[in-house]
């Protein structure tokens, strides 16, 4: 299986190379890279332009790291609960969110993630308030050095990302795009459109929140920005500048926003300009993530000539 | 025995009486058309028997069960299949992956999240057996964006005809063709009826195919049906001619 | 949760007016701002994020040409004036490709000129913040109406408010240019078909908005402190209020905009901790009950 | 248009480094000194968005005491070299550029000049990685004084909010008791450092001024834009006396907004954080008189001749005074330059030893005193400038400045350290 080549290939190349900056560098990479990946499950493969995902990140950093804090030491009683508590907040939201179209299935999502986020700051002796939760995040030994907890992330974002290849592969995933495509057809077919779209909002629910725990745990805290909704526009930006149509688009996304900021703020404090810009670039001029980009163009070359280089603009 | 009856069916979109006290019944293993004038509430009618719309009095019975308040996908589940007048196909997906929809909804294979779509060798095999059907094997790696207009039609059928329909109501399946290629579809349309025992009926504006095709003509007017029998039958009926036929040579 | 100091405060005559004018002024603002992006996106069909920017530019804009020419009503009038060219400006050159794009590019392309923006109005103003003091003539005390204080400021900015609710309404209503908007927001092909220019009905509508929101930016700058990156708080109170009042709707965007300002106005006396949850679980009720909000046109 | 300001150069200044990089380099080879290693700060703060200031300032403060230091020879042989970088307002990236700092460029020590929040992220750093790191900017207490959170490797050199409310209630008891301010409201953000504070400037007060009540309690979340609403319910609730620690942004605005209504003119406000160059820079109308306001920092508080040639030089290289974040910087890098003076090494835990306990000259400690000190065993400056002051309209817009005696400060936090168990 691929999926066990690639996370091989990372471990071996950490100890090969092992430049500590890459190692972080890479670590939040990955995360962020599972946490576009989450998005592009719903945004890619079905179409529901989420515009607050950040929420599921939030749940999943502070589950986790308040239970490491306060209530037991296992890592994977951790993860679990992440995944029982952003599977839930992701099952209520999804709820109410899938009754909408386009444009206000965004604001909802939206809202949603504003609530989560003022619950996040109310909520002071659970959740630290605006100060965030303080303290470091006590970790087993065997987590304790960068290197060891970058192999544990490349562990669970490799096995994450290939449980969505397989759900995307699956018969459910080929519904979902059908779904994207053309939902009238789908009920047609016998499809109920509305619980395929509570599934996958719930899946990416949950890898969202996973996400948000391999992050608290790496930076051995929890804060408000996890759920701003500010935040839900990187895992956008990462699945359109990595590509929505190929799987790991947003995983390369991820790659292209991590290292475009941490070399952007090395030379100037004006990264917001740095990446606005590129974006704007992307947008107007490219109009296709870089994956899809290259992905049509090995395409265009093998089958039947540039002709379909030019493929008609996605209509909205 | 009736397979799908409908029992003074009414429906208007704010004033507009669409649909007006209609009853009439469709019999199983008959291939029959419905013609009228545009506006005639053709595609409403459909609408309201595949649940995409509710209706606002009447009955809908499916083998004398009222199915008039199920949802549009459990009618589809139940067998009730459709094309669409202006072709509901998935554009950037390729013609197999637009078929395979359809068969894995029919085998009821859709909720597995783990295996392999590509590997499954038997709808695999179902779906180019179900592209033979409509002479897009070719095709089938094409997506349907570059399909020209008479295949992407054929697909748009294809897909509901794929579900092994128990009545499959296509919306003006010739619309937008040279007549050489309408009776080409059509061809294939009954070759498929006879083969399998469907249960068809089409909307259709070439009097040419419909009485080539039809078993049997309904003609609404207004939302409602002024005529209903055999082609001969209805082409000497004088309120038809009158209302519908008028100067038709 | 004191419900009782609430009740009291219904109670109080001094009280009523002092949260009802608080509650206003907020409201007039978010008004301002949210009405432009409620005609964006009702003509356009764009939610654009870089609202917020406009409003931060046109607070800028104010009080560089207030420091320059240290009087007000021109550095309003200029300040708008500027701010509509530069919307024009700015939709001829970067939206206008976006129409027809995938949501997804229109939310990130508006979403990229946030940053943008603000580490432009950082390059030019600096970043540090900036108080630009309520001008000279409105330095007079505050009136005092049955134990309350509304200060004169205040009195203006709700006028300009309301004045400018009348104006656009009347102007979209009564006027051809705003009959073609009408129309246009309703269905742009249709217009196209009408030989209509709807590229230039585009242009207007931004530049119209940016105007509204660089009023609002103006109205602001004395109050309330500038610096890069005020815009992007305002830009979701603007969301809700398009939301709720209804999208493409101006009378929807008012009178949203007042319930929101007495939700926060009385918020803080009744649920002090989470009057912001409030507005936020309205907007969440809205869209699931009435997706078209008050008066917004029903999804077809 | 105001010029272009601090910004343009910043642009140019890596070039700048460079270059004088390069010339110290050959000049080193060339004079046959020990050709030794630049000492490395890593600055780690943020530097855009609504709080730039903090980062801005704060490097501004850093740098200007290396060249000061670098002028005059360095120490141990080698000179001191600032790398400043944008934590973006993201924990996880102030998390990461600090890792950086360590991993990447080899820095001998991190400088936090962010707020509380990524603060304590960079806090986890400093502990995970053995690394010195000096806080110049978070002010909340527990950040050095609650022993679960502190950690060996970090130092402060940030004033701290239980030292400020200790200082604000003994000077707001002493005017409460002469104008018998009886009932009091307080206004702050709602974080953190608000809520900390506050609480502790109330509980002060009660110390000095028993027979008050405080009959409301306000928390605006941090940068709201409009106080009216909270401003008319003061109003309302007529207090006597309203206390916030409202700073930078929101306390301007909220100043204008008060003006407005003539809330000062109707109640005593003591706002810690008016006396802030930044904020009384930025009003224009002019500061309202009357007001009582913390020493914050102020090139005139302490009115002393070393204050005074700090900001002087200050404003000589950056056009305008030094602000809180600026003297908290440049103090923290006097203590590492004398610190490793006296250690004769830039190694970490030798640092760390010489560091606790050290007492060096500083232009911001209180009068009587010239030296501020660092305590060995919470790592906390103490000594340093805390005042209060009256508001007059005209420059340097503070008068009647009063200092409360450190040994009693020291007094009362140890109190206090006892009663939260923190001792």
């Amino acid at each position: 299986m691929w999926g066990i080549i690639f996370a091989a290939s990372l471990i071996i190349l950490s100890f090969v190379y092992p430049s500590e900056f890459l190692i972080n560098l890479f670590t939040q990479i990955l995360i962020m890279g599972l946490f576009a990946t989450s998005l592009n499950l719903l945004v890619g493969y079905t179409g529901m332009v989420s515009f607050g995902h950040a929420g599921f990140f939030g749940v999943g950093a502070y589950t986790a790291a308040v239970i490491l804090q306060k209530y037991s030491t296992s890592v994977g009683f951790a993860f679990g609960t992440t995944i029982v508590f952003s599977a839930i907040a992701a099952l209520i939201i999804g709820s109410f969110c899938i009754r909408l179209g386009s444009i206000y299935f965004a604001m909802l999502t939206l809202a949603f993630n504003q609530i989560i986020y003022i619950i996040v700051i109310r909520w002071t002796d659970m959740t630290g308030g605006d100060q965030g939760l303080i303290g470091g995040i006590p970790l087993p030994g065997f987590l304790s050095t960068q290197r060891a907890y970058f192999i544990f992330t490349v562990i669970v974002v490799a096995a994450s990302l290939v449980i969505c290849k397989l759900v995307v592969d699956s018969p459910f995933g080929a519904i979902l795009k059908v779904i994207r495509e053309n939902a009238d057809r789908a009920y047609s077919l016998g499809i109920r459109v509305k619980s395929y779209q509570l599934i996958v909002f719930v899946m990416a629910g949950i890898f969202g929140g996973i996400s948000g725990a391999l992050m608290s745990l790496s930076i051995s805290g929890a804060y408000p920005d996890f759920c701003y909704w500010a935040k839900s526009a990187e895992p956008i930006f990462m699945v359109v500048v990595g590509g929505m149509n190929s799987f790991l688009g947003p995983l390369l996304g991820a790659a292209i926003f991590k290292i475009l900021i941490a070399y952007s703020t090395m030379y100037t404090n004006l990264w917001g300009l740095i990446i606005g810009g590129v974006l704007v670039l992307i947008i107007l001029l490219v109009r296709k993530g870089l994956a899809d980009y290259v992905m049509e163009f090995v395409a265009a070359r093998s089958v039947d000539g540039p002709k379909n280089l030019l493929s008609p603009k996605k209509t909205g | 025995m009736k397979i799908l009856e409908v029992q003074h069916l009414n429906k208007s979109f704010g004033g507009l009486q669409a649909i007006n006290d209609l009853s009439l019944g469709f019999e199983e293993g008959e291939m029959s058309s419905i013609i009228g004038p545009n506006g005639a509430g053709k595609t409403t009618f459909f609408n309201l028997l595949t649940g995409y719309l509710r209706l606002d009095s009447g009955k809908i019975l499916f083998k004398n069960q009222d199915i008039s308040k199920l949802p549009n996908y459990k009618i589809g589940r139940m067998g009730i299949n459709r094309s669409f007048q202006i072709s509901h196909v998935c554009p950037s997906l390729t013609v197999f992956e637009n078929l395979r929809a359809s068969i894995l909804s029919k085998r009821k294979k859709t909720f597995k999240f783990f295996t392999n779509v590509g590997g499954m060798k038997d709808i695999e095999d179902e779906v180019m057996s179900s592209l033979d059907d409509i002479n897009l094997k070719d095709l089938a790696g094409t997506p349907a964006t570059q399909l020209p207009h008479g295949a992407l039609k054929s697909l748009d059928i294809g897909m509901a005809l794929a579900m092994d329909p128990q009545i499959a109501l296509l919306d003006e399946p010739t619309a937008g063709m040279p007549s050489g290629d309408r009776m080409r579809i059509m061809d294939l349309i009954q070759r498929l009826w006879k083969q399998k025992g469907l249960t068809i009926v089409f909307v259709e504006h070439d009097m040419d195919v419909v009485f080539a095709f039809s078993q049997k003509i309904r003609v609404l007017n207004y939302g409602s049906l002024i005529a209903d029998g055999t082609p001969e039958e209805v082409s000497q009926n004088p309120v038809v001619i009158e209302a519908y036929l008028g100067d038709e040579d | 949760m004191d419900l009782s100091s609430l009740i009291e405060c219904f109670g109080d005559p001094g009280c009523l007016i002092n949260q009802t004018t608080s509650a206003l002024i907020f409201a007039m603002l978010l008004f301002l701002i949210a009405s432009g992006l409620s005609l964006i996106f009702g003509v356009l069909g764009v939610m654009n994020f870089a609202h917020g920017s406009l409003y931060m530019l046109g607070a800028y804009l104010t009080y560089t040409l207030y420091v320059g020419t240290s009087s007000f009503s021109l550095a309003i009038i200029l300040g708008c004036l500027g701010m509509g060219v530069f919307g024009v400006f700015f939709e001829r050159v970067f939206f206008k490709p976006i129409y027809t794009m995938h949501i997804l590019y229109q939310l990130l392309l508006t979403y990229a000129f946030i940053l943008i923006l603000d580490d432009v109005a950082k390059l030019i103003w600096g970043y540090e913040f900036i108080t630009m003091g309520a001008p000279d003539a409105f330095q007079r005390p505050p009136l005092e109406l049955a134990g309350s204080f509304i200060p004169t400021y205040y009195i203006f900015v709700i006028a300009v408010g309301i004045m400018v609710a009348v104006l656009l309404w009347m102007f979209l209503r009564k006027t051809k240019y705003g009959k073609l908007i009408r129309a246009t927001a309703h269905s742009s092909e249709m217009v196209m078909a009408l030989g209509k220019n709807t590229s230039v009905v585009y242009a207007g509508v931004f530049g119209l908005g940016a105007m509204l929101a660089g009023l609002g930016g103006a109205l602001a700058a004395p109050i309330r402190s500038i610096f890069p990156g005020m815009g992007s708080d305002v830009v979701i109170d603007c969301f809700i209020v398009v939301v709720v009042g209804g999208m493409g709707s101006i009378p929807g965007a008012f009178l949203a905009a007042i319930l929101i300002g007495f939700m926060r106005a009385f918020g803080i006396i009744g649920f002090p901790m989470v009057e912001e949850a409030l507005i936020f679980i309205l907007m969440a009720v809205v869209l699931i009950v009435r997706p078209q909000g008050f008066f917004g046109r029903a999804e077809t | 248009m105001s010029g272009i300001n601090y910004k343009s150069e910043a642009i140019k200044k890596p070039w700048m480094i460079l270059m004088t990089i390069a010339l110290i380099c050959s000049f080193m080879i060339f004079s046959g000194t020990v050709s030794a290693e630049p000492i490395k700060i890593g600055f780690v703060s943020i530097m855009s968005g609504r709080v730039a200031m903090l980062g801005e300032e704060g490097a501004k403060g850093a740098q200007l005491a290396i060249d000061e230091i670098n002028a005059k020879g360095g120490v141990i042989g080698r000179k001191f070299k600032l790398l400043t970088r944008d934590s973006t307002g993201k924990p996880e990236e102030a998390v990461r550029i600090a890792r950086d700092y360590v991993v990447r460029d080899k820095v001998d020590f991190i400088m936090d000049g962010s707020s509380s929040r990524e603060s304590f992220a960079v806090k986890e750093v400093s502990r995970d990685l053995k690394k010195l790191t000096m806080i110049t900017a978070s002010e909340t207490t527990a950040n050095t004084a609650d022993p679960k959170i502190r950690t060996p490797y970090s130092f402060r050199t940030a004033r701290v909010a239980i030292h400020d409310s200790i200082v604000g209630g003994y000077f707001a008891g002493k005017v409460a008791k002469e104008l018998g301010l009886k009932k009091w409201y307080s206004i702050s953000p709602d974080y953190a450092y608000g809520h900390d504070n506050t609480t502790l400037f109330f509980e002060y007060l009660k110390k000095n001024y028993p027979d008050f009540e405080i009959i409301g309690q306000q928390w605006p979340k941090i940068f709201e834009p409009d106080y009216t609403a909270h401003i008319t319910k003061i109003m309302k609730d007529k207090p006597d006396a309203v206390y916030s620690c409202l700073w930078g942004g929101d306390i301007t605005a909220f100043m204008e907004q008060a003006s407005l209504y003539g809330l000062f003119k109707r109640m005593k406000f003591f706002g810690i954080n008016i006396a802030d160059p930044l904020v009384l820079g930025a009003l224009k109308k002019g500061v309202p008189a009357g007001m009582y306001t913390g020493g914050r920092y102020n090139i005139t508080m302490p009115d002393t001749p070393a204050n005074r040639t700090f900001g002087e030089n200050f404003k000589k290289k950056y056009g305008t005074y030094p602000s809180n974040w600026s003297w908290q910087a440049y103090t923290a890098v006097l203590f590492l330059e004398a610190a490793v003076k006296k250690a004769g090494t830039t190694d970490n835990e030798k640092v760390i030893k010489a560091l606790e306990g050290l007492t060096i000259e500083a232009p911001s400690a209180q009068p009587p005193r010239k030296t501020v000190t660092m305590r060995a065993n919470d790592h906390q400056m103490i000594y340093y400038t805390i005042g209060w002051a009256k508001t007059i309209s005209e420059p340097p817009y503070v008068t009647d400045r009063t200092y409360m005696p450190w040994e009693e400060i020291l007094k009362e936090e140890a109190a206090y350290l006892k009663k939260k168990g923190w001792d």
